[in-house]
């Protein structure tokens, strides 16, 4: 892969939600994926299911990225709104495709465009002696170096139909079409998008041929066209690459569990945890190693309240059991969640984090909710809260946590942000050689016919951990409250036993914060030396590690020490790392510097400067490492709001 | 549905715990306890195959009272916690006993979709219309108007029909017990217990602390010459079976007659099986048909690692599916 | 019940927004919106004395198309929301809208609840039997075993009956109405809200691009002859009132009536005024019994504070009460 | 009021809950109070109707008290299970009454004495060459300088009831007739116990005939058995003191919100917050200056969830609105909670912290939800957290509530620990003078017909605080949501637009932190200028004055910084006062120092030392001064934890 101005190509595709906006991208990454490159994919769109606008971003290169580009490449349009909404991230030298149908639209005729964005956007063109219309957002392209390439799409769409297609089933084709211009634009191979549209479309051959026609159209409208070559990017196959798989977040944790033998799960629906519990009913029947199958039990329950309950009942059993959601239903969830931490079950609670608060952009990112994680609850029990920094980790913590839940024997959160879920990128196929399963001390069960419990369930220990009967086990008898009990579980108010009690469960903590080994912890990245230091924590390290690169290329060593567990909050570790710090740089995708207030509470340092963004989309490398630059070179504020009316 | 013990007899000692009782002398809990310790021993149960789930009340106490796993839960939630008890180790028999505040009030959006799954299990709810343990505020049972000791003002809101709720909501068997007619509600617990599908069992439950108006006196009419309030279905020409295969009309039929019963109230109370609907798969047949090894390991009982650790998980198709590396031009 | 303009006449412009709708092509909820903003309007009610009060779904958006005050609220909340809004200010019309899956499984205990108070106001279900917002998943009206569109399996969990619901939790006013029969809803959207009492209206709503099953052209009966499924209570001898003072036999007689009706499903499906029971005082009543005053100011607009911010609230009353200072020997 | 040892007398009575242990310490405070002498109650007891233990300290004393005394100076008990559960805790001098019927019981046969105690005393007592039953016990107190006095009550009621009264209706004056026997021993005159059975009997004559008789058999029978004047304390009346009221802690915080204006409120039941609400429905009709009346609308809802969105629903119309739980209530008003703020609603929450988590402790007290309410919620959204420290400060603090929520257009969260709550105590009549009622920014309806919406609700301005229309007023029509909108609350995923409502709601946040008068935030009590300071919030209060008391008798100067506003922290205020504390002591009744915590977190300052209690019972100035002595003399852990297995 190259491209004359950077390593990495960036094309985006945009429309109304189901114009199919969704499959363009996919078929272009299925092409370029088929030509060995590396794929990161990031999907922005609306809450809403058919006519509000939706965009993809495709950025592909010969090596692994780790987050989107705020710069576009090729901007691949099909109708006014996508042009009009992205045309100004399109960078010089790039390329704009679009409808020759659109070439002339006002832009307060465009159905959802925001109002802001129309008046914006007039401004910008008024400077610009430009007028408030897609004209005028054309010619601010042209006239910033970007090549524009107007289609007549529904010419190549008359010609597909022929005489014997409907034309409807031709119009159908639009995505495909515009993928193939792009591509053709590239200079890549048509061959490959074949390869993607049989991937994509399985066995239905009248579609698949159907697109292929598509494609050599297109190819061949470009060829008439335009004067080729004229882009300067190219995209180039690569070969001889490690096996990839092309994988999302939302599957990629519903994979971790299974790998991890989740068996049962539920879900109310909600954006975006919703796709992984529908990817684990769809694949329910797990094939074993040992030739046999598992089921899954997936069950879509009627609220979250119940979601967490049911899931803490499976728990009890001795079934690997999760719940999955996002704000919302973790703010249900809350008083499931301390009866769990008082009975000690080891319990899974994945929960996405997207545009809050309330209702909030739901299908936007943020990380609003980690203060709420470790403190969500009345009173005090121990819980564990992991953060995943991309896809692969995503899959990785999916699994541990439940050795951490039944280790510890206690609800662990697995917090995720929207951003993830919402990355689709080629990965090595996860290692599910490397996940062991430890399901801490559970209660086996004599021989012989007449044990009786109860059992003492909660024996005090030192480790704060006790043996565990699951229900239906014999001889382990006990009982199950969430009011505080006596070793078996029948309901105190003894002062003494409520603090041995307290007490013991507090100790489970102190014993996982010992436990854990550091690199599970958190994880240094760049200079590991480095005085410059960038604390952060889930997705936010996609858009650092890429910085860090171009701060290193700029001659500027600094480090990133990503944290990954952040409850119990490694303290000890952190803290000496933290003493040569200088600057000390916290970023996280909130308004408030959530991580940072963390840090000081538990270490007692505060950062000397906190990088954010909550507008509800992803940091990218670009705008990031402006804003460390300007630290690096002392010209920051102590809050640097990363912003980008665009996007 | 059950299962039984296979080695030794079982009685309602098995099921006893030595461990003091706090609730007010005469109160109607007492009898409910004592028949479901009996209508366990009689079904033959092992204590150890037996979840008691316990909602938050004065009655979420009665597991304490049953030598049997225990679930203690939260206010409101008892459903969704034998639910998932139920669905994770179907082998086990799963009754959940939760007051009328717990079911009717903070509870009711469980109960109704607890209802649409049909769940191979049983839930008791004693009905005393008010909310025992935080010292008498009414329950959604207790009518409109009426003005129980503890009461400021008169209730202001209307009487939910449980039975009609359990009948909506999907309930495959139904019935209503008196907390004082132990021996009938052993039968009705064995009843409940066996119906291969959820049972709802209603239990009509004297709070002599806090309701003074539908009293022990009350249900027996001692105001009208000693003539009861309650009487059983049982003594009258009442079936209440649904068989399997029923057409739509005989099912429309036995719901009305259901609901011509539960609207009963004041003069006549009816108790016993109300209904019994063998036409409507259990939850756990569902998710048998959707995944035949459900029934041949259930989630608490499959094994999912080797004895390295080594996860069980074969997802080399997943992966395969999602994999993105083949030969420019060959096949996906 | 509503509070007409005594000012100016108004017409359904009155009530329109100019706000792009996003809902999809050819969605049931457009015929929903265009009924409530001609009902609004024929009801003379002044936009702003009126609270539109939404759900989470496509459905819970409609508010956003309507001129008067709109209120989204939580998913599943939209009824004790509601509540607050109309007992707070009774002189607001306050209409509820939301979804099948907002009322029936998360909202489902409010449902239930709000049976019980009878509040005098409106709610309207967008039954279209699967969660659109949520891209087509089953809702609980979706019959057991149907597999719409975007199930990766057949529904496992069984339909809630919302009309029998409706009638088992206390709604005075039950009615039912088909999206794309505009003239009638408007009718019982005018009925619906003139009601003195809680009135619920589920509205058959087809959602084309997730509920592939029930259409538009299976509610017509495309698939038989074009002999329509849905059909009019008003064209059949069907009487829903309930009258003031009906005794018992009536009331249940009448009730009986409404199971039969809300049981059909399938082959006929009826519409219109199911039940009309003026039998049953409101909750506003009930607190205008409790406290007079509540009549004359309503919490929303009762002084509490004099020109300078001093409290109206005299509490000496009170004080004294509790007074522990008195002369030895005095009287209390 | 005197007493040979100490200037207060700590009285003591317990039994089986039901059995009227209530009304024996309303009869013996009200004996107390009649004469003129000041009152501090507490009460502990089971969850649970009839037959767990549940007792009652009345503390009086001639000057004002903030806590109780964990020493007991006279134990009043009329069966077994009171009487070994607290014979322990009565100090030398003290006196213990008992029932002769229960001189000698095992203490393996006492129902519900917890097996712990059993043991524990049992230990105790085989120390002692003592066999485990009540004499032993009883032969413990005396050899501890207790003086024992056991009395027939069985002989007294029978007299009582003679010829004319059933035997039962005699047996139902034991409290009153135990009462009186404790104020015979301390030399208190009868005529005040008649006054409080007027007063607590009201009208019915026939009872409070009965109760007189029963007093002056008491006195009659203490005359004729014991050696009068044995006992070491007396209780002495004074006359002249300032009106005062008796009042606990649920009452004063009704009081204030009727103070206030409150005109809605909901609830589900819950303890400790339901009496709060019971109190207002009974009193739901309320006398108005201007010579009216005003309703106040008391709904029981069906759950929390409803609870606090149908009390939200009430704000929207302008009405004052409230809701009142504790713990787990708390934890289902999560989601309500984060839709009130970003709908800028003015929402008062009154939050009884009780034993945690889940049901945890129901009945007993703990300050564990400090994190959660300051944290609860996915997102970020303004709220204020105020803690009370006693009754009065709960009255006030009640009223103010809604002030700030109306001020600031946000939710308030009124946190109170069960503490409070079972407190009565005498106090000075509430100020309802000094409460201002301020409604913050409303709408005023222009005159004229054809004002139409949509009104720009929220408007961005630079205070943040936008002009609130009400629902119902012309004009003012707007959506509310809990999606992110545009300034007429239309849902809007605009990302500038995200970011200037976003940031607009942080805004009022930092306005409250600006405006608020320090004196609000916290108060400084003891020596102002004093390096060793205690910080500490919420009802330890009361603990923590009576143990300055003590160390500056001591000749220990010392101060304590009272956090009354919890959120928005008062760092700028506080962190001034804070560099010249050393040490610098925060206690607080949890495990893991939330306060601590919170306090680095914003501060950067650790604590020296921190003092917590979670048994579930409250501090006592005894074991708090004995923990801050060891801080002063320089050997205590940096972290102390005060127990006291008998209580
Ligand atoms: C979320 C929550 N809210 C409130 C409570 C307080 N609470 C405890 S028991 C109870 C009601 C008990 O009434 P009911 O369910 O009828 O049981 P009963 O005591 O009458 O048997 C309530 C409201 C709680 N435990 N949890
Ligand atoms: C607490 C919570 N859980 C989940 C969601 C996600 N959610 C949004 S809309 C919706 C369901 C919509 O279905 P329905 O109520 O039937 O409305 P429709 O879209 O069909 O009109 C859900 C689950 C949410 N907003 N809040
Ligand atoms: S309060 Fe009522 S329900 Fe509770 S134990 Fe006492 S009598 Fe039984
Ligand atoms: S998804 Fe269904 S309900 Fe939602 S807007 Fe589209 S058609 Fe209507
Ligand atoms: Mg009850
Ligand atoms: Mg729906």
């Amino acid at each position: 892969m190259s491209s004359e101005q950077t390593d990495s190509l960036a094309w985006r595709v945009g429309g109304p939600q189901g114009s199919g906006v969704d499959t363009a991208a996919r078929i272009f990454a299925g092409a370029a994926a088929a030509g060995g490159l590396h794929i990161f994919g990031r999907r922005e769109y609306y809450s809403n299911i058919m006519g509000r606008h939706s965009y993809y971003d495709v950025r592909v290169a010969g090596r692994p990225m780790t987050c989107h580009s705020s710069v576009v490449h090729v901007l691949t349009t099909f109708e006014e709104e996508t042009l009009v909404r992205h045309a100004i991230s399109t960078g010089e030298g790039g390329a704009i495709i679009h409808d020759v149908e659109s070439s002339d639209v006002r832009l307060d005729r465009i159905t959802f465009l925001d109002e802001r964005v129309v008046k914006d956007l007039t401004a910008y063109l008024g400077e610009r002696d430009l007028p408030p219309t897609t004209a005028g957002v054309l010619e601010d392209a042209r006239r910033r170096g970007v090549e524009v390439f107007p289609v007549a799409y529904d010419q190549i769409t008359e010609t597909l139909a022929g005489d014997i297609l409907f034309k409807p089933r031709a119009d159908r084709a639009l995505n495909t079409i515009a993928v193939a211009v792009s591509c053709a634009l590239l200079g890549y191979e048509p061959e490959y998008l074949a390869d993607a549209l049989k991937w994509i479309f399985g066995g239905r051959q009248e579609i698949i041929d159907l697109n292929v026609k598509a494609v050599e159209l297109a190819y061949g409208y470009v060829k008439d066209e335009f004067d080729h070559g004229r882009l300067l990017h190219r995209m180039r196959p690569v070969h001889g690459t490690e096996p990839m798989i092309l994988v999302g977040g939302n599957e990629a944790v519903a994979m971790g569990k299974m790998a991890a033998g989740l068996t049962f799960q539920t879900y109310y629906p909600i954006s975006p945890a919703t796709d992984e519990s529908v990817y684990l009913e769809a694949h329910a029947t797990v094939p074993l190693k040992n030739g046999g199958e598992g089921a899954i039990v997936v069950v879509q329950t009627e609220d979250e309240l119940a979601a967490v309950t049911m899931a803490t009942g499976a728990a009890l059993t001795g079934a690997r059991s999760a719940t999955a959601t996002a704000g919302p239903g973790l703010s249900l969830m809350v008083e499931g969640l301390g009866w769990a931490g008082m009975n000690e079950v080891p319990l899974v609670v994945t929960a996405y984090q997207r545009g809050s608060p309330s209702t909030g952009v739901p299908t936007r990112t943020e990380q609003g909710d980690l203060l709420f994680a470790i403190h969500a609850g009345h009173g005090e029990f121990p819980r564990l809260v992991l953060a995943s920094g991309d896809v692969t980790e995503a899959f990785l913590d999916a699994a541990q946590a439940f050795n951490y839940a039944e280790r510890y024997q206690t609800p662990v959160i697995h917090l995720l942000d929207q951003t993830i879920a919402r990355t689709t990128q080629t990965v090595p196929p996860f290692d599910v050689g490397s996940i062991r399963i430890e399901r801490g001390d559970v209660y086996v069960p004599p021989e012989g016919d007449d044990v009786r419990g109860p059992y003492p369930r909660f024996a005090v220990t030192e480790s704060g951990v006790s043996t565990r009967p699951l229900l239906g086990q014999r001889g382990g008898t006990h009982w199950l409250t969430g009011a505080e009990h006596t070793e078996a579980g029948q309901v105190t108010e003894d002062p003494v036993i409520r603090e041995q009690q307290l007490e013991k469960r507090a100790r489970k903590l102190a014993l996982a914060a010992r436990e854990i080994p550091a690199e599970h912890k958190l994880a240094v990245y760049g200079e590991p030396q480095a005085a410059f230091t960038i604390v952060s924590w889930g997705s936010n390290k996609g858009a650092i590690l890429e910085a860090l690169e171009r701060m290193s290329a700029a001659g500027i060593d600094a480090r990133l020490i990503q944290v990954r567990l952040l409850w119990p909050f490694p303290r000890e570790e952190l803290a000496p790392i933290l003493e040569a710090a200088r600057p000390l740089v916290v970023v996280e995708s909130n308004h408030s510097g959530q991580f940072a207030q963390l840090l000081c509470g538990q270490t007692a340092r505060q950062c000397d400067h906190l990088v954010v963004k909550y507008n509800g989309r992803p940091m990218t490398c670009g705008e990031l490492t402006r804003a460390l630059l300007d630290i690096h070179r002392g010209t920051a504020e102590e809050r640097i709001v990363l912003r980008n009316p665009y996007e | 549905m059950a299962v039984k013990s296979e080695t030794r007899r079982i009685t309602a000692k098995d099921y006893r715990v030595d461990q003091p009782i706090d609730w007010c002398p005469g109160c109607g809990d007492f009898g409910i306890l004592s028949a479901l310790q009996q209508a366990l021993a009689r079904l033959g149960l092992e204590p150890h195959r037996v979840a008691i789930v316990g909602g938050i009340g004065c009655s979420g106490k009665s597991q304490y009272h049953i030598g049997a796993y225990g679930v203690h839960t939260l206010h409101g939630r008892l459903l969704p916690y034998a639910t998932g008890i139920k669905l994770a180790n179907p082998e086990l028999t799963v009754v959940a006993v939760g007051g009328d505040g717990d079911g009717m009030a903070i509870g009711a959006g469980h109960f109704v979709n607890a209802g649409r799954r049909n769940v191979n299990m049983t839930y008791i709810l004693f009905n005393n219309e008010v909310y025992g343990l935080t010292k008498g505020q009414a329950s959604p049972t207790l009518p409109l108007g009426l003005q129980t000791k503890s009461l400021p003002e008169p209730n202001a809101q209307g009487r939910v029909n449980s039975l009609m709720l359990a009948l909506s909501a999907g309930f495959t068997w139904i019935g209503r017990g008196y907390a004082f007619n132990v021996r009938q509600l052993v039968g009705l617990m064995q009843k409940a217990i066996e119906h291969p599908g959820l049972a709802y069992l209603d239990v009509l439950q004297p709070c002599p602390t806090y309701n003074n108006l539908h009293n022990k006196d009350w249900y027996a009419g001692k105001d009208r010459g000693d003539r009861p309030r309650v009487y059983a279905l049982d003594d009258e020409d009442y079936d209440p079976v649904i068989a399997e295969g029923a057409d739509e009309e005989t099912v429309v039929a036995k719901m009305g007659q259901v609901i011509g019963k539960a609207m009963e109230w004041g003069d006549r109370i009816a108790t016993g099986v109300f209904l019994e609907n063998r036409n409507v798969s259990t939850f756990e047949e569902r998710l048998g048909s959707r995944s035949p090894s459900y029934h041949k390991h259930a989630p608490a009982l499959r094994p999912i690692a080797d004895a390295e650790g080594r996860s069980l998980a074969d997802l080399s198709d997943l992966f395969a599916q999602t994999s993105v590396t083949r030969k420019p031009g060959g096949e996906a």
